[in-house]
């Protein structure tokens, strides 16, 4: 069944064209990376997933939820979709269990001891449980990532999106989230869609990988075929100078 | 506590000097002092008086003067007197002992007497009826009513304003049952509002004069001898006749000098 | 001093309800003031345009004018004293600049702050309750401080309605005793031990906020 | 009732009468702007400047006056004022109390704008050879003014409005006239109320409109 | 005869001891370049020798001028002591020209028409001739660097000092700054004192290089010396790090 579709989307920025005519399908349990040079989209793309940005053409569906229609209740579809920014976008006036607790408490209405329960293993899961106490402002960067992870992760979501988790964070910390990440993509029922620069994860984790440039979904293959033979002249160009970085 | 005001000019001396009086008036008060809002200048009984007390004082003195108008609030004439903004005042003044301890008033110039101004329908008929903590009276602030009150409805509520104009608006919109003052002044609302009548009798004796500074005995002399000049003369009954002849419920002749 | 000791329990009356006065209008006007902040930002046009009719209009005309027309016109359909027609006023009129300033703190709250709570799977309202609105208060609390002392200074106006606020008394003992020069300044410690307190301890919050900036 | 009131209350010369508060309005309005424009920079600049002593004295009584309420200022100034031999016209005492209360206000606002231009800019500039009164003419006031302008802008609106408090003492701006308007007859309340509402706003919302294309310029 | 002087100089702020005990002789026409960790206190020295920081012990001369004398007149010393930011610090609300005209003409009362040809000659020199009308807010980094150089050298001053001026750049803008600095190097009488990490600059150009920790002079060696074997322990290992990077 698939998780998340993609059909002849289009989107504007008012005049500008940020997806081209879209067509794209994850099935449930897959683990996807997509990837791209910059201002390609990939940003856009993943945003419009979980309603954050709208679209205007073309049909979206989202585990079931068709997200062009203005009668789909958003608020119900994002309890089934997560999303791990670049810049973490913690809640800065909340401690690391409180941002983990808030959003089951307010929006799953969980049991306020079963809430602790589970927050406290999800921080345990992502080695954070020695930080429950502290705010935001007392992490660094990979630990703020690895609680966003877990704050995710607490609302139980089918799919998870992530856009670029570790391109902000020192590189002695990028080790921790992508081992963070590999954990989740084990889970073979959690649908995982990934804007990343490290390809080594792409490589390791990856069932499939898509490369988009100028709005366009250019290439949807599987990891090995992108990685061995990528049919598209400009993903080999992409692919040579990130590798070479 | 007022000081004592030696340091102040003689007012004679200055409004010869400068050959014109500075008339503190008021310019809410029908009948008394209306501003004029074509000419930007009070009308009314006391502006009238104050010409005619200008006019006689320079044939007296044989100074020509001329007389000048400022607007003054019940609150705000007492302190214009002291602060030599205003040389006098024609403003429907009450002659108080506790006033006269720091300003001067010449002799009388108006007759009146504390009442109230009621709705028709209220079933209030006099001050006494209202003493009760269920009603409010509507005074301006530093007026002699603010303080007579208290003597002759202790229980009822007090709201004071800054002027009559907010007064009779507040009194209309309901903020209090009655609104009391100087029958004079209150004649002036109830020509205007025939909703609104005086209840009762006036409840004190307060006749209005002419105030100026403290230690003034020269201009108060001048201007004693200028009031009793108009008297004789009927130029006073003249203006009685002119502003008070058409007030209803009022004996006008009552108010003629003999 | 005999004045302050004649007359000290008309002043202490004056001084309750100035406080009275000024501690209502400012919850009144912070209720309103965060409710306005919010429309002007939701995304429906109509509501935007809305709070930002509210908000020039109170701007931009006097207190005074307001607070006439509560004390000679709404309360010949609606009962309600000088006192009351005076804090109506108050809180309206605040609460305009009361909704720039959360305005102004929601904004520079870090947009990223509300994606990640709608991402999170919780509604607008939820993220501006929980996330938003807390940081925002924070942001401009020396600003709110501020408000909070101009709200103090200009329920002075409830002496134009016969509020028996602090100005109110102040008048009237000016009038009684002609020592205007006394009573005002009087009245001014009053105000001044509201007001200059929590002045300096804006400016402490201030500078504090600069600095962690 | 109301709408006879609408008619009759702006006869032609009730409304000159009003045109005239509006000129007092803006005549006090404009020289209390001048006024506290200049003695509020000096006080500023003073408080910016750290001065031993006298800096800390001028600020603690900058903050007296900015902390206490126009209203009684207004009083003050006419009312009490005179008792120590001072008298003044009922014009001049209101601009002097708007003027002096406004200076505080927006002394404020330029220590604070003072204190906005980069450390930096006074580094370069002495560092440059420039003196300490060279900097502060050259580079740093025009700098700190430019982003002074919006909020100046919303205290000069606030000046505006406050001119209606000198009601107080009888000046007879606008406010003052309205009331006297009213009470030939008080059908002409509600009109009347409406109109001087109208009138102050439109003359603060050009100003804010002033205020809100200049920080577009400026930004 | 020397330009600057440290003798036996103590700074302090507030309780932290920020120079020790600083002994330093710069003489007229050297090239110097300062180094050291981050908080050695290199920023402090600089800012001491042309006054925006007092000192609280010793004696500092600067070009005869007693800095530590209050009777001495901070404004007539300045005259003679140029500085170069690492922020550059140019007048933002004047153009580039403006930043360059306006301290001679107030300070040194310089002729209009000769303080307009000086200050073009300057900008033609530094590569800016054609930037002359801009605002600092429309040049690059690079640009806006070489324009407070410019600035500078317009009041001719005996000495220049310049904390970090490359350090805020792109890299693609060193060149061009460093290029600039290492003219004015040329010309024999001018004491210049340099804090950079750019050691490339520092071997070409400087006849002298002081290595700072903790607030003090720990090696003071000729540029030679000092690259080949530097004395101080601290500084080989300062040396490795900031060579490897
Ligand atoms: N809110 C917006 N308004 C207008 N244009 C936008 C907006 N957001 C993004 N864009 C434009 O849309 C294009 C795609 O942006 P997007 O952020 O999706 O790229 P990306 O692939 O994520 O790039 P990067 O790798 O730099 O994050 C870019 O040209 C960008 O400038
Ligand atoms: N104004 C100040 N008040 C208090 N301490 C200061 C101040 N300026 C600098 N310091 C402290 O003095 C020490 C030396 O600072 P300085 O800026 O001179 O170092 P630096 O060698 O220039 O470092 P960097 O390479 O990071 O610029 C540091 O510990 C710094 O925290
Ligand atoms: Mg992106
Ligand atoms: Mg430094």
């Amino acid at each position: 069944m698939s998780m998340i579709e993609f059909k002849n989307v289009e989107k504007y920025y008012g005049d500008f064209h940020a997806l081209k005519h879209v067509n794209l399908k994850i099935d449930e349990g897959e683990t996807v990376v997509l990837i791209g040079p910059s201002g390609s989209g990939k940003s856009t793309l993943i945003r419009t997933i979980n309603g954050l940005e709208e679209i205007q053409e073309g049909q979206l569906l989202v585990n079931g939820f068709d997200l062009h229609d203005p009668k789909t209740d958003m608020n119900r579809m994002r309890k089934n979709v997560g999303m791990v920014f670049q810049h973490f976008n913690l809640y800065d006036n909340k401690t690391t269990l409180e941002n983990v607790m808030l959003a089951p408490r307010l929006v799953l209405k969980r049991d306020e001891a079963e809430n602790k329960k589970i927050a406290m293993e999800l921080l345990e899961k992502v080695g954070l449980a020695d930080k429950a106490a502290n705010m935001p402002s007392e992490l660094s960067g990979g630990q703020k990532q690895r609680a966003a992870i877990a704050r995710s992760l607490a609302m139980r979501p089918k799919a998870l999106l992530f856009d670029e988790p570790t391109s902000a964070l020192d590189p002695e910390m990028v080790g921790d989230v992508l081992d963070v990440m590999r954990d989740i993509a084990k889970d073979s029922s959690m649908t995982m869609l990934v804007v990343t620069h490290e390809m080594s994860f792409a490589k390791a984790v990856a069932d499939r990988v898509i490369f988009m440039a100028d709005g366009e979904v250019l290439e949807d293959s599987t990891t090995r075929e992108f990685f061995e033979k990528p049919k598209e002249v400009r993903a080999q160009k992409f692919l040579s100078q990130v590798e070479h970085h | 506590t007022a000081k004592k005001n030696e340091e102040h000019q003689d007012t004679l001396a200055r409004v010869e000097k400068l050959g014109r009086i500075v008339w503190g008036v008021k310019a809410d008060t029908r009948l008394f002092g209306l501003m004029d809002t074509k000419t930007g200048i009070s009308q009314g009984f006391d502006i009238d008086i104050a010409r005619a007390i200008t006019v006689q004082i320079s044939k007296q003195t044989g100074v020509p003067m001329s007389a000048e108008f400022v607007p003054v609030s019940s609150s705000s004439k007492m302190q214009l007197i002291k602060n030599t903004n205003i040389d006098g005042s024609v403003s429907t003044m009450t002659i108080t002992p506790e006033r006269e301890k720091i300003i001067d008033f010449t002799n009388q110039y108006f007759d009146a007497g504390q009442s109230i101004l009621v709705k028709k329908d209220s079933g209030i008929r006099s001050i006494k009826d209202m003493n009760s903590s269920k009603y409010t009276v509507i005074v301006v602030v530093g007026t002699t009513a603010a303080t007579e009150l208290k003597k002759f409805a202790p229980k009822a509520k007090m709201l004071a304003v800054q002027d009559y104009a907010t007064g009779m608006q507040a009194l209309k919109s309901g903020q209090g049952q009655a609104m009391s003052t100087d029958n004079a002044i209150l004649y002036g609302f109830a020509t205007e509002n025939p909703e609104y009548h005086i209840a009762g009798k006036a409840f004190t004796h307060g006749p209005y004069g002419i105030a100026f500074d403290n230690n003034q005995k020269p201009m108060i002399d001048e201007t004693n001898k200028a009031l009793a000049t108009i008297k004789e003369n009927g130029v006073y009954n003249k203006l009685v006749k002119k502003w008070f002849s058409n007030v209803p419920g009022l004996d006008w002749h009552s108010l003629e000098a003999k | 001093m005999n004045l302050l000791q004649d007359n000290f329990p008309t002043f202490l009356q004056g001084f309750g309800y100035t406080l009275l006065s000024s501690v209502i209008a400012l919850v009144g006007s912070m209720i309103l003031g965060t409710g306005f902040a919010i429309m002007q930002i939701v995304p429906q046009k109509w509501a935007r345009k809305i709070g930002n009719v509210y908000v020039q209009v109170f701007r931009n005309i006097p207190l005074l004018i307001i607070t006439f027309f509560f004390f000679l016109v709404v309360s010949k359909y609606i009962k309600m004293s000088g006192f009351t027609s005076g804090t109506v006023a108050l809180m309206l009129y605040t609460s305009a600049f009361i909704a720039e300033t959360v305005r102004a703190g929601i904004l520079s709250v870090d947009s990223g702050q509300m994606e990640g709570a709608r991402a999170n799977g919780l509604s607008f309202a939820q993220a501006m309750q929980h996330i938003v609105l807390p940081q925002a208060f924070r942001i401009s609390l020396p600003s709110l401080g501020n408000q909070f002392i101009n709200l103090v200074k200009n329920s002075s106006i409830l002496a134009f309605v016969g509020g028996l606020d602090l100005m109110y008394q102040g008048n009237m003992v000016a009038a009684n005793t002609f020592d205007t020069f006394s009573t005002y300044i009087i009245v001014a410690i009053f105000y001044l031990v509201i007001t200059l307190p929590l002045s300096y301890y804006m400016q402490h919050l201030e500078r504090k906020l600069k600095h962690a900036a | 009732m109301v709408t006879l009131g609408i008619f009759s209350a702006f006869t032609p010369q009730n409304v000159l009468y009003l045109l005239g508060g509006l000129g007092i309005t803006v005549g006090v309005s404009v020289i209390s702007v001048i006024l506290s424009l200049i003695f509020g920079s000096v006080v500023g600049i003073i408080q910016f400047e750290r001065l031993p002593f006298f800096s800390k004295f001028v600020g603690t009584i900058n903050n007296v006056i900015r902390n206490l309420p126009l209203l009684l200022i207004i009083f003050f100034v006419y009312f009490a004022l005179p008792k120590i031999g001072i008298h003044l016209p009922i014009f001049w005492a209101t601009v002097i109390a708007m003027s002096t209360f406004e200076s505080a206000m927006l002394a404020e606002i330029v220590r604070g704008g003072l204190e906005s231009v980069d450390i930096g800019q006074f580094e370069g500039a002495r560092a440059n050879g420039l003196s300490n009164m060279q900097t502060m003419i050259y580079i740093i006031l025009p700098q700190a003014y430019k982003r002074m302008i919006p909020p100046i802008i919303s205290q000069l609106i606030s000046l505006v409005k406050d001119t209606s408090l000198a009601l107080g003492i009888v000046l007879a701006e606008m406010t003052y006239r309205g009331q006297i308007v009213y009470a030939q007859n008080s059908t002409y309340i509600i009109p009347v109320l409406i109109a001087i509402t109208l009138v102050y706003f439109l003359l603060n919302y050009g100003l804010s409109l002033i205020a809100r294309w200049a920080d577009h310029k400026l930004a």
